[in-house]
Parts: structure tokens; sequence; C-alpha cells
């Protein structure tokens, strides 16, 4: 690919014209919770349920995922496979812990009288919440070929570029989540 | 008309020097051949722009018709707040004939003017000209705040609910093909026709049962959605006395183009009258045609839909019957009120107004005989 | 992957298409070229306007007179919605992004867009997302099942929850447009990083033609404004679906949030179909003014400022909702400030053809038409800009007449501007000019025939959506000659297909430049050889082919003539090896999978789940394709 | 334009390193600011405060905006800065911001 009129690789630009984009998919979803919050005609009310200490380890898991996602790809740039293999799957296992977390958080709420159908609360937190996890185990599957490929020794210093995009999309989706805590939980 | 003027296939050899460059259009296209072309293409452009600005003028003379040939003209206010919207539109509306006229003489005049002259040398790039380009950025603004003011102005009187509440209120509620007016003080439920006094102020509060409608009277004033899980309100003060039509202006399903109503603003004497014959329960039928007519009524569907005070008729799901004989219109604006109509009305409704939640109820010639004379018995 | 070899192109002509578009059904399902991805757009968007045509024609004969019954209502309700749908999604995208894909390399001296598998899963997904709407209207028109959407193109809330519209019909227009959608934002992403990044060398953004700087405003407004819709539209699926409580007011929720995340999208939209046409007519002009664009850097930057202002005046849809008199106002003076670049555009373009020497061949003619019949729509949006005006004329025929002069005047003019232009380069032939001009003068009959009268009808009290009005509103003749007009439509077309049979059989050869224009597009042959640029090309200033001159030290691409300033032409064949993309199966797998699972979610989740299962696997199979030099 | 293949990747692990211990206390505090009833007054634009930093720490570093084109700059904060408008608009709209 002769260089680019401005240098940057057209993958790279394109993933983030997709976050911009993405920026406001996220936004129309904050702005419709924000909205709602407070409208609820009946229980179980979110101070009801919402509880921080777990939703905070959570986000400590993912904030580190994404400390794992940079050391990955500082490895794949050395060319260090072994370090690289570590750090994707790390930063896919802590992926897989959040989304773990979410999983008990979504079935504990259930069980509390929340179901889907329940309120405004359920709804917007609820599909809030699972588009973000949806991207987030999209991050998870797509950090996972490239753990194959490392595997498969197809990951060396020229693939730099590839693992760098992942990193974009799960940095992004770590980025909505920072939002998404302090609006969701500690806002009330 | 000549061959068509195909430039011919390859590169077309011309010596483009800067300045004087000599455009030899394609061979093959004589010089009179392209003017005679060119010159009736123009005039056929201009022959259009007349086209159009005549149907302008002669549509605004059509327009200036007597409100009676369009009973639900946005352009014939008979009230304040439709008066308020008239003046404004009139404003914006001359201020966009003005631009309209500049702009298209401007285009009509450059089209003729500068249409390509055989042998003429290539034109001299123009790439800007400030002083042009800030006239007509200004220009245009300056007219949008001649506009804006008096927007902003009105908007702040139509939108915002005047602070102390008009001597009569009406409560309109918008359903699934008519609608419901009901005045809180003077305790009357209608349907489809209410009544108003001519140069008393009214509040009337918006509200649906079901889906989005939009409350419209044109010549009485602007519309104003009815939302469900919200009240919404407009004010006017009707200045003439006469039946004013409207209808629901928000598309709301399969009857929406069939969800009129009347206004019928009286003087005041007249509306007194009105009020205390809505007030009274329906007179009980005295004839015997019209108390069969009642039988009927009590021992079909109707009774579990409709309301008629002074009778065990108190259904809520289809519009209140207590005075139906005094109203101008039935199906919610649809058909006049006549014996033949209503006829047709409880024979066929699904076909007068399909969709419609009212179901045809089998029933004998006799009995719909007996159940118009006793419904229109409902003064 | 073997190099490419570039084959010779031969002589111009259509036996010449130098392999561009030859090859069988297989080659087209699997192309990746932006050219042939540009012509099945067309065909697409053509088609489907065409049956939108058919839509509003039955809709018109519906509403020739007074409580006619020829429709009922329920038939009614769907044509219109499918008209309104079909136009703005499946007739006026496509169209408008069929002239992206085939123009836009051509101007910035590109080989392909940025990413050609990407770009045929734009299209395929459009396609599909179309042609399932339609089955779902085939079905409800043979009386299979009621699943025709008939809630409006806008599909207001309440009417299209699940209390009120508890048929397919309304999951049918939500889950084709959620598929269109992930097309359209695909595409945005792929046209914005062609622009930004496969310029040919000193090609800087402002000596880019005007046609490639709307395109990419436009990539912007698609990037920005899908997103609120497919979320308005995710919820209004899971609020018929899963019973959730997004817009029912029993639950304390706002069915007027519906409309605020539809036109959120919606007015962007708006803009997303007329700014390309723009694009044509600020391209158009200078070409048959010979004369270049007056206030190129104005024209450009007013553009940017609509887009950009496209997302600050939604409200305007729904002044009447009562939002109160601040927000009103707010939404009325950003609207009204709209008008302002809008009429720079128009002055820029009238100072460009002062002084020219203007041709009026067919493209100037239709370009000529939009600066008249946009003008007119553009001074009746200004009269409901106002909100106390506007509270007299929405949802009312005068809104009917304003966006059909903006959208038919503007943005079918315009793209009929640009197919009469950029044909000749497409397809090597030339399209006859006196069926051109046919074809332009019952077009502008027809339009202010058909339309014109709206505005009378409208303000003397005809509401939209209508099926049929009562004799007593005096509207007949109005309505009546609105029907005529709409017939006129149809036979405004017959000359249109008469010059495209006329060229197809005996088109006269175009050459690379029938009608001498400025920009990089007009330097290949018609039509250009598959990889377009047989040498990417050097740009000196705007308007590269009216200002041949050497930059010391630029070696140009074309060779010069002996003793003269040759047209930048292409040389036969290429010096050095061009890589071109392989065609790829892949992106129509993955997008036949997101059909199959569209189609599951009206119902059966192992169809969804087995969709989802194809979509992976095309994904897959995409991303692990061989290794391409240039492929994406 | 530096891309940090061309910087020694030692140094840039700790960098990273120290980001993700900033973010790690930045949450500790945004969660302290929650549990302590006298901040509640104040409470909202603190946390928002909080919450760009740390925005804005994982933009710039980990995702390397810093260093990186300012076109790329301007695609992101653009689609922000656009999303962040509709969220108050309609916030405003919705009256949420009228007590």
């Amino acid at each position: 690919m002769d260089a680019s009129a401005t240098g940057i690789p057209n993958r790279k630009l394109g993933m983030w014209t997709f976050i911009g984009s993405e920026c406001m998919l996220f936004g129309t979803l904050i702005a419709t919770y924000l909205i709602y919050r407070g409208r609820n005609l009946v229980g179980p009310y979110p101070d009801e349920l919402l509880n921080i200490p777990f939703i905070t380890v959570t986000t400590f898991v993912l904030l580190m995922s994404s400390l794992m996602m940079v050391l990955a790809l500082s490895a794949v740039e050395r060319g260090d496979r072994a370090k690289s293999m570590v750090f994707l799957s790390l930063t896919a296992l802590f992926g897989l812990i959040f989304l773990g977390g979410q999983f008990f958080e979504f079935s504990h709420f259930v069980r509390e009288g929340l179901p889907l159908s329940r309120n405004l609360f359920s709804s917007t937190f609820f599909v809030l919440t699972g588009t973000h996890g949806g991207h987030v185990a999209v991050g998870v599957v797509w950090l996972g070929t490239l753990l194959v490929r490392a595997a498969g020794g197809k990951l060396d210093r020229s693939h730099a570029e590839t693992v760098e995009i992942a990193g974009l999309y799960w940095h992004f989706v770590d980025v909505v989540w920072i939002v998404l805590f302090t609006l969701i939980y500690l806002l009330q | 008309m000549g061959r068509p003027n195909a430039l011919l296939a390859g590169p077309v050899g011309r010596v483009d020097a800067r300045e004087g460059r000599t455009y030899r259009g394609a061979p093959g296209r004589g010089p009179g051949g392209a003017n005679a072309r060119i010159r009736n293409v123009s005039i056929e452009l201009l022959n259009r722009r007349f086209l159009v600005a005549a149907t302008l003028v002669t549509g605004l003379a059509v327009l200036q018709g007597c409100g009676g040939a369009y009973p639900q003209s946005a352009l014939h206010p008979a009230s304040d707040f439709a008066d308020r919207l008239d003046g404004l539109f009139m404003q914006i509306f001359w201020w966009a004939m003005g631009v309209f006229v500049v702009v298209m003489g401007a285009l009509a005049y450059t089209i003729i003017r500068w249409r390509e002259r055989p042998g003429a040398t290539r034109p001299r790039e123009m790439h800007g000209h400030a002083l042009l380009e800030v006239g007509w950025t200004l220009a245009p603004a300056l007219i949008l705040v001649a506009i804006a003011i008096p927007t902003i102005r009105t908007i702040f009187v139509v939108d915002r609910p005047p602070d102390e509440p008009a001597s009569l209120t009406l409560e309109v509620v918008g359903r699934q093909w008519w609608w419901e007016f009901r005045y809180p003080e003077l305790g009357i439920t209608t349907a489809n026709e209410a009544h108003l006094p001519v140069g008393r102020r009214v509040d009337v509060r918006l509200h649906s049962a079901d889906v989005v409608h939009s409350f419209w009277v044109p010549r009485l004033g602007g519309k104003r959605d009815v939302v469900p899980g919200r009240e919404n309100q407009i004010w006017f003060t009707p200045d003439s006395v006469g039946v004013f039509w409207g209808q629901c202006a928000e598309y709301c399903g399969t009857a929406h183009a069939l969800m009129g109503f009347r206004v019928v603003v009286d003087d005041s004497t007249t509306f007194d009258e009105w009020v205390a014959a809505q007030q009274a329960p329906a007179t009980p039928p005295r004839e015997a045609q019209a108390r069969a007519g009642q039988g009927v009524f009590m021992s079909n569907a109707c009774v579990s839909c409709h309301a008629i005070e002074g009778t065990v008729a108190r259904g809520v799901f289809g519009p209140n019957l207590t005075h139906f004989g005094s109203r101008l219109t039935l199906g919610a604006g649809l058909l006049d009120n006549t014996p033949e109509n209503l006829v047709r009305w409880i024979d066929s409704t699904q076909t007068v107004k399909p969709g419609n939640h009212m179901p045809e109820v089998a029933l004998t010639e006799q009995q719909v005989q007996q159940l118009v004379t006793y419904l229109l018995s409902l003064r | 992957m073997a190099t490419a070899e570039a084959r010779v192109p031969g002589t111009p002509g259509l036996e010449h298409t130098g392999g561009t578009y030859s090859g069988g059904v297989w080659s087209w399902l699997t192309t990746v070229d932006h050219k042939r991805i540009a012509i099945m757009y067309f065909v697409t968007g053509f088609v489907f306007l065409l049956v939108a045509g058919l839509e509003a024609q039955a809709i018109r004969v519906q509403l020739a007179h007074s409580d006619l019954r020829i429709l009922n209502p329920d038939l009614y309700n769907q044509l219109f919605t499918m008209h309104g749908t079909t136009m703005v999604f499946f007739a006026g995208m496509p169209l408008i992004v069929a002239f992206f894909n085939f123009v836009v390399p051509l101007q910035i001296g590109a080989r392909d867009v940025a990413f050609p598998r990407l770009n045929a899963f734009s299209y395929w997904t459009l396609l599909f997302a179309g042609l399932f709407l339609y089955v779902g209207f085939g079905l409800s028109l043979a009386g299979v099942c009621n699943c025709a959407p008939d809630g409006g193109w806008f599909a207001y809330q309440p009417l299209t929850g699940p209390e009120y519209s508890p048929g397919p019909g309304l999951d049918f227009y939500i889950l084709s447009l959620l598929l269109a959608g992930v097309g359209s934002i695909a595409g945005g992403v792929n046209f914005f990083v062609t622009i930004v990044n496969m310029r040919a060398p000193g090609l800087k953004f402002m000596r880019l033609p005007l046609f490639t700087w709307m395109t990419l405003i436009v990539s912007i407004l698609i990037l920005l404004a899908f997103p609120p819709f497919t979320v308005g539209l995710v919820f209004m699926l899971f609020d018929r679906t899963f019973g959730t409580h997004f817009y029912g007011a029993a639950a304390g929720a706002d069915p007027v949030l519906w409309q605020h995340l539809f036109w959120v999208f919606g007015h962007p939209e708006v803009y997303i179909l007329i700014l390309p046409a723009f694009g044509v007519v600020s391209d158009v002009i200078p070409t048959f003014s010979k004369k270049s664009l007056f206030g190129y850097p104005v024209v450009v930057f007013s553009g940017g400022l609509i887009g950009f202002l496209g997302f600050g005046v939604w409200v305007h849809h729904m002044f009447a909702v009562g939002l109160g008199p601040i927000v009103n106002a707010v939404f009325g003076g950003a609207t009204m400030l709209i008008a302002i670049p809008t009429g720079i555009k128009i002055f820029n373009w009238i100072a460009t053809m002062w002084g020219g020497q203007i041709r009026f061949r067919t493209p100037m003619l239709f370009a000529v038409g939009l600066l008249a019949t946009f003008t007119i729509g553009g001074l009746s949006g200004v009269m409901h800009s106002s909100p106390p005006s506007d509270l007299q004329q929405t949802d009312t025929y005068f809104v009917v007449a304003h966006f059909h002069y903006v959208l038919v005047g503007g943005t079918v003019m315009g793209l009929f501007a640009g197919m009469y232009y950029w044909f000749p380069k497409a397809t090597g032939r030339l399209l006859s000019e006196r069926l051109g001009r046919w074809h332009f003068w019952l077009t502008m009959v027809a339009l202010n025939t058909t339309f014109f009268p709206m505005h009378f009808s409208g303000l003397l009290g005809m509401p939209r959506r209508t099926f049929t009005y009562s004799a007593g509103l005096g509207l007949d003749v109005f309505n009546l000659i609105s029907t005529l007009g709409a017939l006129l439509f149809t036979v405004s077309l017959l000359p249109l297909f008469a010059n495209l049979w006329r060229a197809w059989r005996r088109g006269e050869p175009a050459g690379p430049n029938p009608w001498d224009a400025p920009t990089l597009e007009w330097t290949t042959s018609s039509p250009p050889p598959h990889y377009n640029f047989a040498v990417t090309p050097r740009v000196a200033r705007r308007d590269p082919l009216w200002h041949p001159h050497v930059e010391p030290g630029l070696a140009w691409a074309g060779e010069l003539e002996p003793g003269g300033v040759s047209p930048r032409l292409q040389p036969e064949v290429p010096p050095d090896p061009v890589h071109m993309p392989d065609p790829s199966y892949w992106p129509l797998v993955m997008a036949i999978g997101m059909l199959v699972a569209t189609v599951g979610a009206l119902g059966s989740l192992p169809v969804v789940l087995g969709g989802a299962a194809l979509t992976l696997f095309g994904l897959f199979g995409w991303a692990f394709e061989p290794p391409e030099r240039g492929g994406h | 334009m530096s891309t940090h293949e061309t910087g020694e990747p030692h140094a840039s692990t700790r960098l990273y390193v120290v980001i993700a211990l900033i973010l790690a206390v930045l949450t500790a505090m945004e969660v302290m600011v929650f549990y302590v009833e006298a901040l509640h007054p104040v409470i909202v634009p603190v946390l928002l405060v909080m919450m760009t930093a740390k925005f804005s720490l994982v933009v710039m570093f980990f995702m390397h905006l810093k260093f990186d084109s300012r076109v790329l700059t301007g695609v992101f904060t653009w689609g922000l800065f656009i999303a962040v408008s509709i969220i108050l608009a309609l916030m405003a709209i919705f009256g949420k911001f009228t007590s």
C-alpha cells in the first residue's frame, strides 16, 4: 500500500472514524438513560440494586485489561512472541472476568425482580450496559484470534498495526465503561 | 433538430494557450446551428420562468377567495391566534417573494446574457469578489433577522400559556379516530362538535387516549399535537360567528383521514342556550317509534360503548350521544347528520369509515329506522 | 497473487471496456472494483426509484378527487410508508453512493476506494435490506401476511408500538433499516478514509473537486447521523419484542423520545441527500460555463456549515409537539441560519456562470433546473422555519410541496445532471442531447405541475397522509392538477429510457474528455481501465486540466505533446506493474449471513443464531483471506 | 510524526504502568467521593472532572492519540463533540437541567 496522503495507515484512520461514529451510538444510549433517570413509576429502583463495591472491582479489572493491551502491543512491536502471547491472553482474560461480573450482576437484578421489561430503569440500563458488554465480547473474540495467530507464529513485528487496531477498539470500549461507571453507578 | 452534437471520439485537439484561447467547438457543428439552438434554449428557459411566476400569481388570486369556499383554510383567520399566525406568514411570504424575484431574475439574466457565443475568448477567471460575497451573506442574514424578530415575539405569545386562566376551558381527548370534548366547569361531555362563545377566550387542554393526534382548526389557530402522557394547551379568542372545520393533522392509523370535527362559534345568547341544552339529561322519547328505538339501543351492543345521560347507557369507549340529534355531523365530521346518512352509518359503518372500532350490529330494517328516530330525537 | 498484467486498453468505444465490465455473473457477485459496485448501486437505486415512483402514482390516483375509494386506507397507508422509506433509503442513498463510488476515486487520482471489500459488503447489505423490506410488502399485497409497514417513513410512536401495530409490518421496517444502516455506516468509513488518505500527490484538500468535498461532508454526516437512528430502532424493536418501556407512556416513558431520535438522524439525512446534488452542480456549472467555480473556499465552507448546522435543527420537525417557547425559538433560529450558507451556494453558482461561456448541454440544463426549483423549495422552507408560521403548515401538503421541491427539484435533478455528465465516462458512450432535452423539459413541467398546487392544498387545510379528503374542503382542483402532474412524471422518464437504450445500441463513443472538463476523472479513457490511472497523476492546482503547466521539478504524469501543452492524458500502458485487489466472495457471504440473521429476528432464534454463525464465518474468511497488497 | 515503533519500548512500559496506576487511584477517589456524604452537594462536578481525566488519560496515552497525527484527534473529537452536544441538548429539552 503506497504511503497515504496523510501518512496514517488506512486501517488506523478507518478504526478512528468508526470510533467517532460509535461515540454517537453510546452517546444516544447514555442520553436516553439520563433522560429516563428518576421517571420510574414502579420499583425496584436503581439505588436499591446497584452494588458499588462489586462494580468497582470489575471496573478496575477492565482498566487493567487496557494496561495489558498496551503491554501486549509493545511486546509485538519488539517481536517478543512469548510476552505478546502472555499479555494478549491476560487482556482477554480480564475482559472475560469483566463479562462474568456483568453476567452475575444481570442475573442478580433479575432475581431481585428487575427483568428487562420491568420499568424504565431496567429497559435503559440493560440495553446500555448490554450493548457495552456486547462490544467487550467482540473484543475478547478478536483478541482470541490474535492469540491464535501469535501461537502460530504469524504475529511478528510486521503485524504490529493489526494489533494496534485491535488495541484502539479495546481501549475505546474501556473508555466507554469509564463514562458508564461514573454516570450510572456514582451519579445516581 | 441537427445531428446530436456529439464530440468526435479521441482527445479533442485544442491549443490551450492560457490567454487568447480560441475555442473550436467539435467539428461537425455549423456556427448557425449552434446559435439557433442555444437561443431557443434560453428562450425556453425564460418562458419556463414566466410559467412558474404566472402560476404563483394566479394561485395568490385564488387564495384570497372567501372563507366559505375553503372552510379549513389557514389563510382566512377568524381568531386572534389565527390572525397572528397569518400576519407572520404573510410577512415571511413577501420577503420570500422578494428573494425569489431577485434570485430568479439574476439567474435568468445570467443564463441569457452569458450563453456561449462562437469565437468568444475563454472567460476570465473570477475566483472571488469580497464586496459581492459579503453582500450576499449579509443581505440574507438581515432578511432573516427581519423575520426572526416577529417570529420570536409571536412564539412567546402563542407557545407560552398566559398567566391567568380563561373563564372557559375546553378539554379535548383525541382517540382513534374521533374527538371527545368536555367542558369541566359546565359539566358537559360531547363529541366531534364543540361550541364556543364569540369574543371570549377559551383555554383548550389537549390530551390523547391512545396515539399521537393533532388538534387543528386552521381558521381558529395553529395545530398542537395531543400526545399520550402529556397535556398540551392552546388558547384563543374567536372573533366571528360561524362553523369552523377541524381535522386531525398527525398520522394516527387507518382512519386518520376521517377524523374531522366542527367548532361552532355562537354569539353569547345562543351559546348559553346550547350549554343549557347540553347540561340537561336526554329527554325521554315520547312517540312510539323513538321509544322502540331506545329499546333497540338498550338491548344491543350500543349500550356497552356509548353513554346517554338520563338512561342506563354508561359506555365510555364510544362517543357520548346524549344530545346527538343537535350535532351537525356524524362519524367525526364525516357525514352530515341526516336520517339517510345515519342509516348508512349504522348499517355499514366499516364501509363508510374503514378501520372504525364500531362493530356492525345485525339489526332489521325496521329496528334501524326506530334507532335512527330515537337518536335524532336526542336534541 | 501474480501481478495483474495490465490489459492494453483498445480504442475508445464500448468494445473497449478494457475488461472493466466484462465477465460473467460471478465476476459481478465477487467484484471489489469501485466502478462495478457503482454500476450495481446505480441500477439498484434506479429500480427502487421507479418502484417508489409507481407507489406515488397509486397515491396520486387515489387522491385525484375527493372521497374516492380506489384504494382502501390500509393499502394507502402502506403505500405512502413504502414510498417515503424506499425513496430515502433505497433510491436516494444508493444513487448518491453510486456517484460517490464511481466518481470520487477517479477525481482524487486513486485506483480504488480505501477498503474495496468493505465497499462490496456495503452494497450487498443495502441491496438485501431493500429486498427484505419488499418481500414483506409483496407478501402483504399477496395477502399472505400483514407484513408491510404502515406507520409512515417516520413511524411515530405509540402508533408503531406493540399496542397499536401488533402485526409484523413494523418489524420489517425496523430490521430492514437496521441492516441498511450497517451498510451505510460501513460506506461512510470507507469514503471518509478514501478521500482523506488516498488523494494523489499534490491534491491538497483545497484543490479537491467540489463533488469530492461534498462526499467527504456527507460521509461525516452518515457516520454521525445513523447511530442515533439505529439506537432508536433497537429501542422500538425491544419495545415490540421484549416488552421494554422506551416509548410507552404508561410506564412513564415519553413517545416523543422516538421523534427526537428519529429527527436527530432525519435532518442530517436530508442533507445527506441534498449535498451530493450540490456537489454535482458545483462540478457541472464550471465545466459548462468554461469558468472555474466562483468562491471555491466559500462554497466548500458553506457545505461544511450546512453539514454542521444539520445536527442542530431537528426540532423544527416538532414545532407542534408543544416543547415550549424556548426550545422552539432556539431551533427556529438555528433553522433560519441554514438558509444563509444555502443562499451563498446559489449565489456562487450564479456568479460562476456570470462572465462565462454557457453551453446548455443536458447536464447544464438539469443543473440550472436544480437552481430554479431548489430555490423555490428553499424559500418555502424558510416560510415554516418560523415556529408560529409552521403551526399552520407542518403536517400539511405545504410541507409535502416543500420537501418535494428540494428533494425532486434538488436531489433528483442533481443526480440526473450527474448521470448525463458522467455517463460518457462510465460507459464510453455519449447520450443524445435531443432526448436529454426532452427529458429535462418534461421533468420540469411534471415537477411544477405536481407539486406547485400542493402549496395551495396545504394552506387550504389538507393534512398529510390522508387517503382521502372531503368534497367540502374545496381542494379537488389542486389535487387533480397534482395527479395529472404525477402521471406526467411517468411520461418524462420515456425519453430517458430511449436515451439509455439508444446509447447502449449505437451511442457514439465518448472520448476521455467530451465536455472539456477540468477535473482528474477526465484524464482516463472512457470507461477507465479497471486500475483507473496507469500512472498516479500529480496535481499542481485546482481544476488541473484547465491550467496545464508543469511546476519545475514536478514531472507531470502524461508526456507533453511536442511544442504544445496537451491535456493530461494517461499513457496507454502502465509503465510499472499495477497491483489491484483480487475479487472476493467473503463480503457477499457475510452480507448473506446478516440477511439470514435479520430474517430470523422476525421471530426464530435458531435462524438468528444460524445467520450470526454465517456472518462470523464470512468475517473470519474475509479477515484471513490470503495476504493481499492493497486489498482490505 | 513520531510513532512509538521508533521510541525505546522499555521506557514506554514504565509510562504505561504509571498511567494505569493513576487510573486506579482516580477510580478509587471517585468511589470515595461517592461514599463521603459531605461532598454530595458538589459530587457532580467533581466526579465529571475525574471521569474526564481518566477518559483523557486512556485516549491520549493508551490510544496514542497524543503522539499521532492531528487528523485522528480531529476525527475523534468531532464525533465526541457532536455526541456530547446531542446528549446535553436532549437533556435540556427533557427538562433535566431545570429543577
